[in-house]
């Protein structure tokens, strides 16, 4: 493939920045993506993981059922904020920073 | 929110396990993230078959309408333009209407999200007018618009096909399939003689070299034989194949295993289309590739398996329906597919990808 | 081009609707998407890219690569293809990140 | 396959990488830095980042985390762009009665030269206009900043490279022993031997100790973390629960959970952070989220770093703590110097493994 191809369409990653992280041991398709963004925009890596897993496959002679998938997350599509903000008024494990300093005898701990 | 059973996804799967538990009295809720149920058979025109012996022989968007008629003759809650988004600690599957995000709490989910298109690079493969083969069915038969005058289709699954002749029934001029197999392992022989028949070009052992044009794909290089030949195109389609969609079932944390013949990755199930997370179940194309009669089978024996679980039909009497629904299942899909899923299904208890969060 | 009189399905357009692409006006039908109303018009190009500034349209249509993104009635990165065109619905191309603005407030 | 070395770092973080890279400045051969997967798979690749001083505590602690802040521009020089940023750090508070305490906080500080200021509303809303209106106060202070993770292990890996360490990754360590005065290291790959062995294997620090018999008290604490979409640059600062990033996303997030190496997200704290990121930056509603994610941050016992030479244990070092994004560059110093000339130009006894007993 030439190697100016685009492989990751939202952070346009090309064919030869996925084949470097390989060469530097790279070989899951998450490997790839903490080096290179890609997988990283809004699509979340939905178009881009079997493109990327051919190139690992090509590369390393790893089968496909030893090339893992992305580790998915939530959302699974992206969503406003302030909707993601309903329902929830509890603060129980969200912290604030300033929460954590100790005062004792009107001095930091 | 609560329900007996949460059916995420509302195309020919998810309604057909619908059908089998709403009308044995469960009180079902489907999610869907369009404004209609049916998924992918509303725009499809072509005639579908197999279909189950319960069914007649039709074509696609009146299947939809059928199965869809079905469910209105029971308490199906239908949650249109909503989609899942994650899920609660307590399991809970959070979803959105797009003004809030709420929590459903099930006692059992059937997950039938469907297959993805999957991708073919090639240079300036991201210039508009470059869609996927779906993308294009989609606005011809669900939304009445041409997506082009000259069109070049990238592959010839049995899909990309049916949707070359419906893009030819509108009027748009095919000015090619490009296919990178040779011609002998074509699948689909009747379908393309047909197109061939027609005077669309075939070209076999071929891959497009490039695609040009200036704000959007005006032309394209394929290369045949090492020959390179300049085609004007101002839609190409890709038809990369399809795999499951499996966003929801590694939220859930189901095992995964690679089946080639399935579509790749897809979630670990047994003969009652359960996963290894308690009360997940699937359907559909999500539970490897098949063909559309075959994806309502899916859809029906997911279906009768919660039945028995939540004992609204005998133990016996479940088995019986499904082991007749695995009879059909059989001659319902191509010879791979079938051995694939059988094979992924003997290997139930042994997972290739696993545990995904815990590091 | 909308397709007056499909093959099969017959004649389907719906209540046709007017939107407006960067404030030219255009004629679509309820039941399209944002996106198909506006290859239906000839537009193709939604929007450009953010690093290579490429030009970007649809591409999958089932909501997943976000090739669509633009600007739907003052929301920036709508999925065209997963949104309804209404009457008189304003669309601009998605040419930049977005702009966070700040609510209006009583100071 | 080369499989003897002068030392072995086991752990590849932010924190191995950090000694590696200092190591390798000052002698040439002899490093080899193993990791169970990829660099970056773990902790320091599941993390907002921050280079954080203002508002640790106690005194000493934030004392040290201000060396470490203040390594981090000539690491750039050295390593090449990692992208950090001393953008000044902000906390802001919602209730008056918190000013008191904030004042505190700078006065204490003042004397071991962290300058933090007690901003009014007006001002906090002078320098972060999109902040909240209804915000009470801030403490700020111009040394916190924050980096980018990928790049800074990125650009540490091909230093060191360069200055010939070696790497070898998906090369899980499953067994340590001491034999004849050096380290015999047994990994999926290869059998290593070494003089020096540097535990750096953060979340897993435990397990590493245990292959020697020796109790390293880390625990796991979850934290999840919320991305938006690239958007125009508008925030100004580290905010103490949200940071716009370079090419400008925004990560939010603030939580602490016990979840054991779970590494799954949860929509109740997902909530709970969109939560605090609409109350902190009520603009940001109409941002669109397109991933949470979650890093196990490791947490020693006591919170405090775990560093220097392992006692009754020749030649054999750990390094394990909280912030390793902060403080990779002052402990990579550190180790360095602990190994090459025998002690270190900051006391570092306060964080002897041996305070466990």
């Amino acid at each position: 493939m030439d190697k100016t191809t685009i492989i990751c369409r939202c952070e346009e990653i090309s064919y030869e920045e996925v084949e470097e992280v390989i060469e530097h041991g790279g070989r899951t398709f998450d490997d790839v993506k903490r080096l290179t963004r890609c997988g990283m925009g809004p699509c979340q890596a939905k178009i881009c993981t079997g493109l990327v897993a051919n190139i690992i496959h090509e590369h390393t002679a790893l089968p496909l059922s030893e090339i893992p998938l992305q580790r998915m997350r939530m959302p699974l599509s992206p969503i406003k904020l302030e909707i993601l903000a309903t329902n929830s008024t509890a603060f129980s494990a969200v912290k604030s920073v300033l929460d954590e300093v100790e005062i004792e005898d009107g001095k930091v701990r | 929110m609560e329900t007996d059973v949460l059916i995420i996804g509302g195309g020919p799967a998810g309604l057909a396990a619908a059908i089998e538990t709403a009308t044995r009295g469960l009180d079902v809720t489907i999610v869907d993230e369009s404004s209609s149920l049916g998924g992918q058979l509303c725009q499809q025109t072509q005639l579908i078959r197999p279909l189950p012996s319960v069914y007649q022989p039709m074509r696609g968007f009146e299947l939809a309408k059928v199965l869809t008629e079905q469910i209105n003759d029971f308490t199906v809650g239908t949650l249109l333009n909503h989609r899942v988004i994650g899920l609660y600690a307590d399991g809970s599957v959070g979803l959105s209407d797009e003004e809030k995000v709420f929590p459903v709490k099930a006692k059992k989910i059937v997950v039938a999200t469907g297959a993805a298109e999957q991708a073919v690079a090639f240079p300036k493969w991201t210039l508009p007018g470059i869609i996927t083969i779906g993308a294009a069915q989609t606005l011809v038969n669900r939304d009445f618009v041409m997506p082009g005058k000259e069109a070049v289709i990238v592959g010839s699954s049995d899909f990309a096909l049916d949707v070359a002749s419906q893009l030819l029934e509108v009027g748009v001029e095919v000015k090619g399939i490009v296919e990178k197999n040779p011609a002998a392992a074509a699948r689909e022989k009747e379908k393309t003689d047909a197109l061939i028949g027609r005077g669309i070009p075939f070209y076999f052992n071929s891959f497009i070299k490039e695609a040009r044009g200036n704000g959007q794909v005006e032309e394209i290089d394929i290369e045949v034989n090492g020959e390179i030949l300049t085609v004007s195109a101002d839609v190409v389609c890709i038809d990369g194949g399809r795999s499951p969609i499996l966003d929801s079932f590694y939220q859930l944390g189901c095992s995964f295993g690679y089946q080639k013949e399935l579509g790749g990755w897809i979630p670990q199930y047994n003969r009652q289309f359960k996963t290894d997370r308690e009360n997940v179940f699937l359907a559909g194309n999500a539970a490897g590739i098949s063909q559309q009669g075959a994806l309502l089978l899916t859809g029906m024996i997911a279906g009768i398996s919660i039945c028995e679980d939540l004992q609204t039909i005998r133990s016996g009497e479940a088995e019986e329906i499904r082991d007749a629904l695995w009879e059909e299942l059989k001659l319902s899909e191509y010879k791979d597919v079938w051995e694939g899923r059988t094979k992924h299904i003997e290997k139930f208890s042994s997972p290739v990808l696993k545990d995904q969060f815990i590091s | 081009m909308h397709i007056e009189n499909h093959p099969i399905l017959g004649k389907q357009l719906q209540e046709p609707v007017t939107f407006y692409f960067n404030d030219q006006p255009y004629k679509a039908y309820t039941q399209q998407s944002v996106a198909a109303a506006l290859m239906a018009n000839g537009v193709k190009k939604f929007g450009l890219s953010r690093k290579l500034v490429q030009s970007r349209g649809l591409f999958c249509s089932r909501g997943r690569c976000c090739s669509c993104y633009m600007t739907v009635n003052g929301e920036d990165h709508v999925r065209t293809c997963m949104t309804k065109v209404e009457e008189g619905m304003s669309v601009y191309p998605n040419l930049e990140d977005p702009e966070v603005r700040r609510e209006k407030h009583g100071d | 396959m080369e499989t003897s070395y002068e030392t072995i770092v086991i752990g590849g973080g932010v924190v191995g990488n950090g000694i590696a890279f200092h190591l390798s400045e000052r002698y040439k051969e002899g490093v080899l830095v193993l990791d169970k997967k990829y660099p970056m798979s773990g902790t320091s690749g599941s993390t907002q980042a921050w280079v954080w001083v203002h508002n640790k505590t106690p005194s000493w602690y934030a004392e040290f985390n201000m060396y470490s802040a203040e390594l981090y521009p000539y690491l750039s020089k050295k390593i090449g762009d990692v992208e950090y940023k001393r953008t000044g750090g902000l906390s802001p508070f919602f209730n008056e009665s918190d000013r008191e305490k904030a004042k505190q906080l700078a006065e204490s500080y003042r004397k071991i030269g962290i300058k933090i200021k007690v901003l009014s509303r007006e001002k906090v809303l002078e320098k972060e206009p999109f902040m909240n209106p209804e915000v009470a106060g801030a403490t700020y202070s111009s040394i916190d900043g924050n980096v980018n993770p990928f790049r800074l292990i990125d650009m540490y890996m091909r230093a060191s490279k360069k200055n010939g360490v070696h790497y070898s990754t998906y090369n899980k360590v499953t067994e340590i022993q001491k034999q004849d005065g050096k380290y015999i290291v047994v990994s999926d790959q290869a059998t290593y031997v070494c003089k020096n062995l540097i535990l750096a294997g953060g979340t897993w620090s435990r397990e590493l100790g245990e292959m020697l018999g020796i109790k390293i008290p880390v625990n796991q604490l979850r934290g999840q973390i919320l991305v938006s979409e690239p958007l125009k640059p508008f925030l100004n600062f580290t905010i103490s629960g949200l940071r716009q990033a370079n090419n400008g996303e925004v990560l939010m997030g603030y939580s602490m959970e016990q979840a054991g190496f779970n590494r799954a997200t949860t929509l109740d704290v997902i909530q709970e952070t969109a939560n605090m990121a609409v109350r902190y930056v009520p603009a940001l509603g109409k941002a669109k989220i397109v991933r949470a994610f979650s890093g196990i941050r490791a947490m020693p016992e006591d919170g405090f770093p775990i560093l220097g030479k392992v006692p009754g244990f020749e030649n054999l070092y750990v390094a394990a703590t909280h912030s390793g994004v902060t403080l990779s560059p002052l402990i990579g110093t550190l180790i360095t110097e602990l190994i090459l000339d025998g002690e270190t130009s900051i006391p570092i006894d306060r964080y002897s493994l041996s305070r466990f007993g």
